[in-house]
């Protein structure tokens, strides 16, 4: 029976959203000028985050429930909270939250890093930073569909300013169209939250409370393409993605980061949670609609991203393909799909928060993004050089690093998956990779190699904070390459219980 | 009649003692006829009302029956919250006004009769719930609005406020023909004006065609009042004649007072006929979001796109009515308190700038950091975004009509606030982006004023995350 | 003289009065308009508390409080006529447009 | 006599793999930058150790009678619950004849050659970083041949392309390099989709993915079982992964018309064109091919594509070489050529008469030797000469007695003269294509031995005989020791592997499953038909390019064709780029631009005109406010129901 009071448990995952909250009340307090405290002070919270979370993850072997538990999470806590209508601040975590949520607390801290040279506004930079933060770790310790929502839409008053203020290009237009589609994509989920709180006939939006539940086949009929499509928004679903190029492009380097690194995952994470895991009907129905979709992403991502010239829509659209691998994965429908889907969501937001991360140094070195004007850069800036090349090599697929272990669980598991479309998009998925092996490469020799620029003379390769986000990122990268069993061992038993409820 | 039951009456006998006071103080204690001396009484009177209601609402029973023709309960306590509040923030706005350079746009004179007037609503719209018959609902409803005609059109120098307050008169009278038509005809139908005579009636017999033709009539009142498309085109021209807190005053303790009329009404006597009424509900929330959010698009004049912005507001409150009374009312109640703790929030803010456009607060961001979070909150709660309450209160309304099975509806209506997001977001961007204006320089808040607003938005929070909150106005609403 | 013929009297004076608001374009006119308007409820509430209210004294005590406080809704009317007045705006419904959008 | 179960170094064969990972690590992360020359010791250091390591597992190996397939170790990589009933994916080391002989090669060669670069690349400001890289591939190649199963295969397999692809974009500020470094591995990468694909059929069809398995009769039998229909016509799923399967090997070994990135990829140092792109990587599409042996023997249609393409790139790449002056480049098209032979030698065998089969891997063993050497000798001379162009050498066989001799030995084996390796294999090879009844690759095979012949001995004559035609740049022309030592070493296997390894290949190289092969009917003209051709060649090239020969360019319209290489790179360029942007990228950026974001900024544009409209309504005339009243007054009535 789960607890409904704050046990010690709960009240540790409520401060991985905790933290981020006191740390905005303590740098309001702070005075504008006092940048490098402030600096340190988010880094600090930052910090404190990821050693809360690695504490989670290490505690999870001992606190994880037997396999049938009827709520599979660990440090549960499901506390009232308005019952007018009925809502419970219900938390906690299974293997594959906390892989999401170690993927935010890694690119928090680089974040963090790579804004060490934020001058202007900084205050208020880090401020909606945390803003961002709490709202994400809210949402994958969240099992009470209400609390999931909310702390998803906490994400966006951040999101606006952030982009609005601190971004490059056409970014108010960005911003705006961001936070709109954003919206609208949540306002399709709002109303199927609703029909699932009223057709269960609980009145709860008690996540497992609803799984027990057989929802009528026709609510399902309705009910799955509004949760899916308007999660699908998040996650860059074709054909409503196009706020991801444009928002993550003219978002500063640490925004950029996170929102295709982890906010983005929130889409797809709520495909799999709310829409999949409660209307399982309802996505056997619909699922080679999506399927069709995914696939259209993952090609469709892969051609735009060939003909881009701005590095960073070049990665966007890149995150638009692999993206749609993710909701590719799910359209399996079995273990292997949804698996793949999730190391997919790890892998991916390790590797563009990378490649974000380097593009923004080069950014801010050489002052422009447009692989025309950029070239020979590997003489002048060799670390920084290395970093993309492994982090683009990821990008591909290559074995070895962590794209590749997603990759072979998502094909393998939409082709196992009987029927004839799946195996014809699954070929077509496959073949993309070379597209993306195409404009990565071409990224990378246009931008890296050919003769040192003059113009370049006397760069200054990536300093200590910017090295230090590098190598975090690409250590997570690696070891998920080389050593892929240290996740699936976190997540496959949290997958299991979701895949029985996708049979049933 | 005990103390428990009596303190149920002392919000609003205090209520309506106040504009007596102010006159009384005017006419004697204030010889320059200054703002301050009757703005502080009036202040002081509110603030016992508020603390009269604390108590009630604490200690008070469930009902008091006076006279047959007045009754208070909770939920009618907390309408009188929302006026008493409303009022005395409103009446803050004001104190600058009268303060301003002669010249001024913003200058206002007379403050007694302002004030006076301002308390005179005020205490129609707490008879207006109370109401227990139809004459005292109508009584009510008068007093509650021939103050505001004067109070709109309280500008004597400029003709933008006389024209308003004429379109004013003039719609409200009509409405007024209307309403008073359609008690006509209730009453022709049941033979009574006592509430609990009319539902006895009902209750024998349900669905008479009359009754329902009267109800119509009588929703029209409401539908004026709280600005309902196509009742609405009032409200702009009338918001923008009129001085900035008066239009804070109508966009919020006049669409609560509309509101309770319309609760008062059809989750009372005429609570049978409400289910025949559900498409009229649902259509004219549709209407009304539409037309508001379209109408806010493109406005310049601030009061004008607040205007537009309430009648949006309106639109969402509507969805509430398709719910059943021991949810609808609690949830209607606390749209209610938030979006009025929102919109007197962005109201002040201006006032404290002076901003006749929505451009006033460029930059706002960098001159008065403090005002422009303060503004960024409130839009961002009336927008409807988490953690800020007016999520919450949106979330409840909208689980109302999702729960009486209309989906599309909920999604229109969502969609609707994706529109509201962007001119609210611009707003914003004016605050945060832009840069100030070449002569902005930062505003010194009098430290009533700071605490005010630190209030207003520390409820925007507390409303949302402090469930005790919405506990009482639910258990209230009972 | 029966209910059905004050009624329509009543119904009559009512639409009297919305077409007059509707076509008349001075300001005073329309305040005449409204008053006929308010007219024909009376009639209807005194027709209805003759004929068959069960209680038909609460109809004539809402006839006068009716009388009582659309007669102060009118006095403000004419205040803010005067007031348009003074700033010598011609009174006239389709010259009121400073306000719109 | 060791017996393999209870051997050290077999126990210990992961040393082949982690000494050179080590070796790349330590190069990579900390030495390559600070200490080059550190770097250049550990580099060779750890591969003598692996090259060591391997010899005493072929040692230990080959002591068996009948070296039978076995599992030295492996540890679990990733596991696929749910997946055809759990699979798990491990990292081993498969040991069987071909693997242990691959094994030899790869470190041995790799040896010298680590040692041959430290001279090569002195005073190249990315020497350090070369022996981070070349270590890798080492590393790489090793975990390829040892795969146990097509996954590791594929990772590994993947990884040398990686390595292939830094090591010929070493010069990355070069563009030619950069361009050359990005064809190889777009279109190893393009063949390897479809490697990929066909893993993961048979992966799905079979629930397996080891060779053991895989090469099983009953996984044949299974996957021919289940037809794939897609429109009228239907064919065996067995076919259809067959040829998936043997798609990697037609990119990884540049067959016909995928060939292109070789030539290209010669702008790589001349060390890493010596192992990677002539002895070891380009061989892996053969062992692949080989590894494969059994299901596409069973499948027919991969054996049929080897033997096609195999003896069309083989003639095709030695027509181009005929006409080549680039030296490398000459190499580089005999290599495709050699390739060929392979290729179609494996075609043409079959389980029952493997002779062809173990003439390939014969055939891999040799020439791995002697085109590695000639290729070293090759990097000799272009520091000698200061150029790549033939033209621009010639008298260097004083200058360079060591080189010389070596080119020597490397000519006349890979032009198949006896007594030297080359003439036992390709010997072996024709006679398979003849024993196996296929006239016309034999035909071709000779006609191809002959233009080999030709081009080797060309070679030869331009690089060492006649005038200097160097104007000079040769002046300090000499043989660095570190250089020179490499080259002596493998002329030694060059001349003689064919001698002793011969008999033991066609006894004990068999493909798995068979453990003696009875040979067929061995034609006796064959070698003199073979040595004939070959001598035939180098008579023409002699009286081609012998005394007096003065260089001209090409007038003859069909050498011209040769030299321009067919024009394939500019179809390819022209088909690629055209296919990729033009037809596709292109209209898709328009489509998300125009259609997607149109659409987009189209319903805000509608929203905002809505706005205006409702603005012109509000037209601030109070009886237009007034009507609107009613109108809702109306509506009112309607929606109440009291219209009825």
């Amino acid at each position: 029976m789960i607890p409904t009071t704050l046990t010690p448990g709960a009240l540790l995952l409520s401060l991985t959203w905790g933290i981020p909250t006191l740390t905005i009340v303590a740098l309001a307090l702070l005075p504008a000028a006092r940048t490098r405290l402030i600096r340190w002070v988010s880094l600090g919270s930052a910090l404190l985050n990821l050693a809360l979370v690695a504490g989670l993850i290490a505690a999870w072997p001992a606190h994880r429930p037997p396999l049938g538990a009827e709520v599979p999470l660990a440090f549960a806590a499901r506390i009232p909270w308005f019952d007018q209508p009925h809502i419970t601040y219900f938390v906690g975590v299974d293997g594959i939250s906390l892989l999401m949520m170690l993927l935010a607390a890694l690119i928090a801290v680089c974040g963090v890093l790579v804004s060490w040279r934020v001058e202007a506004r900084a205050k208020e930079f880090f401020i909606y930073m945390q803003v961002l933060l709490a709202g994400v770790f809210g949402c994958f310790i969240s099992f009470d569909l209400f609390t999931f929502f909310l702390f998803n839409e906490v994400t966006l008053i951040p999101t606006y300013l952030l982009i609005g203020i601190f971004g490059t290009g056409r970014k108010e237009y960005c911003a705006m169209k961001l936070n709109l589609m954003l919206f609208a994509g949540s306002a399709l989920v709002l109303v199927g939250l609703l029909g699932l709180y009223y057709a269960s006939g609980l009145h709860t939006f008690d996540l497992y409370a609803l799984a027990k539940v057989r929802f009528p086949a026709d609510f399902q009929h309705w009910a799955f393409p509004a949760l899916f499509l308007g999660f699908g928004v998040l996650g860059a679903l074709f054909p409503f993605h196009t706020w991801s190029p444009d928002g993550h492009s003219s978002a500063p380097t640490a925004i950029s980061m996170f929102l295709a690194g982890v906010h983005m995952k929130l889409g797809g994470y709520g495909c799999l949670r709310v829409a999949m895991f409660l209307l399982p009907e309802g996505a056997r129905e619909w699922m080679n609609v999506f399927l069709v979709l995914a696939t259209i992403n993952i090609i469709y991502g892969a051609f735009i991203a060939v003909k881009q010239t701005d590095l960073k829509y070049i990665n966007a659209y890149s995150s638009v393909s692999h993206c749609g691998l993710v909701l590719f994965g799910y359209a399996a429908l079995n273990f292997l799909g949804v698996r793949g889907a999730v190391l997919q969501m790890f892998s991916h937001g390790l590797l563009t928060a990378l490649i974000f991360a380097v593009i923004g140094m080069i950014y801010s070195r050489t002052h422009t993004r447009q692989i025309g004007e950029l070239g020979g850069l590997m003489t002048r800036l060799p670390f920084i050089g290395v970093a993309f090349t492994l982090a683009a090599l990821a990008g591909l697929g290559l074995p070895g690093l962590s794209g590749f272990v997603a990759e072979l669980n998502v094909f393998l598991g939409a082709f196992a998956r009987t029927p004839v479309l799946n195996k014809v998009c699954t070929v077509i998925a496959i073949l993309s990779i070379v597209v993306t092996a195409v404009y990565l490469l071409r990224t990378i020799n246009k931008v890296l190699h050919g003769p040192a620029q003059a113009k370049d003379e006397g760069l200054k390769d990536a300093d200590l904070a910017e090295r230090a986000a590098i190598v975090i990122l690409l250590a997570g990268v690696i070891v998920m390459g080389v050593w892929p069993r240290a996740v699936t061992a976190l997540i496959d038993g949290s997958i299991e219980p979701i895949v029985e409820q996708l049979a049933r | 009649m005990n103390l428990s039951t009596a303190i149920l009456l002392l919000p609003d006998a205090l209520l309506l003692l106040a504009p007596f006071v102010v006159l009384f103080v005017d006419l004697f204690f204030n010889p320059r006829h200054e703002a301050r001396p009757v703005l502080r009484a009036l202040s002081w009177v509110l603030l016992a009302v508020g603390g009269a209601l604390a108590a009630a609402l604490c200690c008070g029973e469930r009902e008091v029956v006076f006279l047959h023709a007045y009754r208070v309960t909770p939920w009618m306590l907390w309408f009188k919250v929302c006026f008493t509040g409303a009022a005395l923030v409103a009446a803050r706005m004001a104190e600058g006004c009268f303060a301003v350079a002669d010249g001024h746009p913003a200058r206002l004179t007379r403050p007694g009769e302002f004030f006076t007037l301002l308390a005179f609503a005020a205490g129609g719209m707490s008879v207006t719930v109370s109401a227990l018959d139809l004459i005292t609902l109508f009584i009510g409803l008068e007093m509650a609005t021939i103050p505001l005609y004067v109070l709109s059109g309280f500008y004597r120098r400029h003709l933008d406020s006389a024209e308003g307050a004429m379109k004013f008169i003039i719609m409200g009278s009509l409405a007024t023909a209307f309403v008073l038509f359609g008690y006509s005809l209730l009453y022709g139908a049941t033979g009574h004006l006592q509430f609990s005579a009319i539902a006895a009636y009902l209750a024998e017999h349900p669905g008479d065609p009359l009754v329902r033709a009267a109800a119509l009539f009588i929703f029209t009142a409401g539908a004026f009042k709280l600005a309902l498309a196509p009742f609405h085109m009032w409200a702009p021209d009338v918001y923008q004649g009129a001085p900035l807190p008066v239009a804070a005053f109508l966009s919020t303790a006049s669409k609560a007072a509309a509101a309770g009329f319309l609760v008062v009404l059809f989750y009372g006597p005429l609570a049978p006929v409400r289910p025949a009424l559900a498409p009229v509900f649902a259509a004219f929330a549709a209407a009304t979001m539409l037309v508001g959010n379209l109408g806010s698009l493109r406005q310049t004049n601030f009061r004008r796109f607040m205007a537009y912005s309430s009648i949006a507001q309106a639109g969402y409150l509507l969805l509430g009515f398709l719910a059943e009374r021991e949810y609808a009312v609690g949830a209607l109640l606390y749209f209610l308190v938030v979006y009025l703790t929102a919109n007197l929030a962005v109201f002040f803010v201006y006032a404290t700038v002076r901003g006749e456009d929505v451009a006033a607060v460029n930059g706002l961001s960098r001159t008065n950091p403090a005002l422009a979070a303060v503004l960024m909150l409130a839009f961002f709660s009336l927008a409807g975004i988490p953690p800020l309450a007016g999520f919450n209160g949106k979330f409840w309304l909208f689980a109302a009509a999702a729960g009486a099975g209309r989906y599309w509806l909920v999604l229109f209506a969502v969609l609707n606030s994706v529109v509201a997001l962007y001119y609210y977001m611009n707003v914003i961007r004016a605050a945060y982006i832009e840069p100030p204006a070449a002569d902005a320089r930062p505003v010194k808040l009098p430290r009533a004023d700071a605490l005010l607003l630190f209030v207003l938005v520390a409820l925007l929070l507390v409303l949302a995350l402090w469930p005790a909150f919405n506990r009482a106005v639910f258990a209230a609403a009972l | 003289m029966n209910l059905t013929a004050c009624l329509v009297l009543a119904a009559l004076v009512f639409a009297c009065g919305v077409f007059g608001m509707l076509r008349n374009r001075h300001i005073i006119n329309i305040l005449i308009s409204i008053e006929l308007m308010l007219n024909a409820v009376m009639i209807n509430f005194i027709a209805f508390a003759h004929f068959r209210a069960a209680d038909p004294t609460a109809g004539s005590v809402f006839v006068i409080f009716i009388i009582a406080l659309t007669s102060a809704e009118m006095a403000v009317a004419l205040a803010v006529v005067i007031a348009l007045y003074r700033q010598r705006h011609p009174l006239d419904v389709e010259r009121m447009k400073r306000l719109h959008g | 006599m060791a017996d393999p179960a209870t051997s050290w170094a077999i126990a210990h064969s992961w040393l082949t793999l982690a000494l050179p990972l080590a070796a790349f690590l330590v190069n990579g992360l900390a030495l390559g930058r600070r200490a080059p020359r550190a770097a250049a010791a550990v580099a060779v250091l750890a591969n003598f150790a692996a090259a060591v390591v391997a010899l005493l597992v072929a040692r230990d190996y080959f002591a068996a009678a009948h070296p039978a397939p076995l599992l030295a170790w492996s540890f679990p990589w990733l596991e696929l619950p749910h997946f055809a009933g759990g699979l798990m994916l491990g990292i081993g080391c498969w040991l069987d004849p071909i693997a242990v002989m691959m094994l030899v090669l790869i470190t041995v060669i790799s040896t010298l050659v680590h040692l041959y670069a430290a001279g090569y690349l002195r005073g190249d400001p990315g020497f350090g970083r070369f022996f981070a890289l070349l270590p890798f591939f080492a590393f790489a190649m090793t975990g390829l041949v040892i795969a146990p199963d097509l996954v590791q295969l594929y990772i590994f397999w993947e990884l040398v392309g990686l390595a292939s692809y830094l090591l010929i974009g070493f010069w990355y500020t070069k563009p030619a390099a950069v361009e050359a470094s990005k064809k190889a591995f777009i279109i190893t990468r393009f063949a390897d989709a479809f490697f990929l694909i066909g893993i993961v059929l048979v992966a799905t069809a079979l629930g397996t993915v080891q060779f053991a398995a895989v090469n099983a009769p009953a996984a044949g039998a299974a996957l021919a079982a289940s037809p794939v229909v897609f429109g009228g016509h239907s064919c065996s799923l067995l076919a259809l992964a067959a040829v998936l399967l043997f798609a990697g090997a037609w990119g990884k070994s540049a067959m016909f018309p995928l060939h292109v990135w070789l030539p290209d990829a010669m702008e790589g140092p001349t060390p890493v064109s010596s192992i990677i792109h002539s002895a070891t990587m380009v061989v892996a599409g053969v062992y692949l091919t080989a590894r494969l042996f059994p299901l596409f023997a069973a499948a027919g249609s991969a054996l049929f594509l080897a033997e096609t393409l195999g003896a069309f790139t083989a003639l095709f790449a030695a027509v181009m070489a005929c006409v080549q002056t680039d030296i490398k480049r000459v190499l580089a098209y005999s290599t495709l050529s050699q390739l060929g032979f392979m290729m179609f030698a494996l075609g043409v065998a079959d389980p029952a008469a493997p002779a062809g089969y173990t003439a390939s891997m014969f055939h891999v063993f040799t020439h791995a030797f002697f085109k590695s050497m000639l290729f070293l000798c090759a990097g000799i001379l272009i520091h000698a000469a200061h150029t790549n162009d033939l033209l621009g050498m010639g008298g260097l066989r004083r200058k360079l007695p060591v080189t010389h001799a070596a080119t020597l030995i490397g000519c006349l084996a890979l032009a198949g003269i006896w007594p030297l390796s080359g003439f036992f294999s390709k010997d072996a090879i024709l006679a398979s294509a003849w024993t196996a009844g296929r006239p016309w690759i034999f035909a071709v095979g000779l006609a191809t031995s002959l233009l080999t012949a030709f081009y080797m001995a060309r070679f030869y004559l331009l690089a060492f005989h006649g005038a200097s035609r160097a104007a000079g740049r040769d002046a300090h022309a000499h043989e660095d020791l570190l250089m020179a030592l490499p080259v002596a070493l493998l002329a030694v296997p060059s001349a003689a592997a064919g001698w002793f390894a011969e008999k033991y290949f066609a006894q004990h190289m068999l493909p798995p499953g068979l453990h003696t092969a009875e040979h067929a009917a061995h034609a006796p003209w064959v070698p003199w038909l073979a040595l004939g051709a070959a001598v035939a060649g180098i008579l023409y090239a002699a009286w081609r390019y012998g005394r007096g020969f003065i260089p001209s360019a090409p007038k003859n319209p069909a050498v011209r064709l040769a030299w321009n290489r067919f024009y394939v790179d500019e179809l390819w360029q022209v088909f690629a780029h055209w296919l990729m942007f033009t037809l596709v990228a292109a209209p898709a950026k328009w489509f998300d631009s125009v259609v997607i974001d149109g659409s987009l900024d189209a319903s805000a544009w509608v929203m905002q005109k809505l706005g205006a409209a409702q603005r012109a309504w509000q037209n601030g005339l109070v009886q237009r406010y007034l009507a609107a009243m009613l109108v809702g007054l109306l509506a009112l009535w309607l929606l109440g129901g009291l219209a009825k």
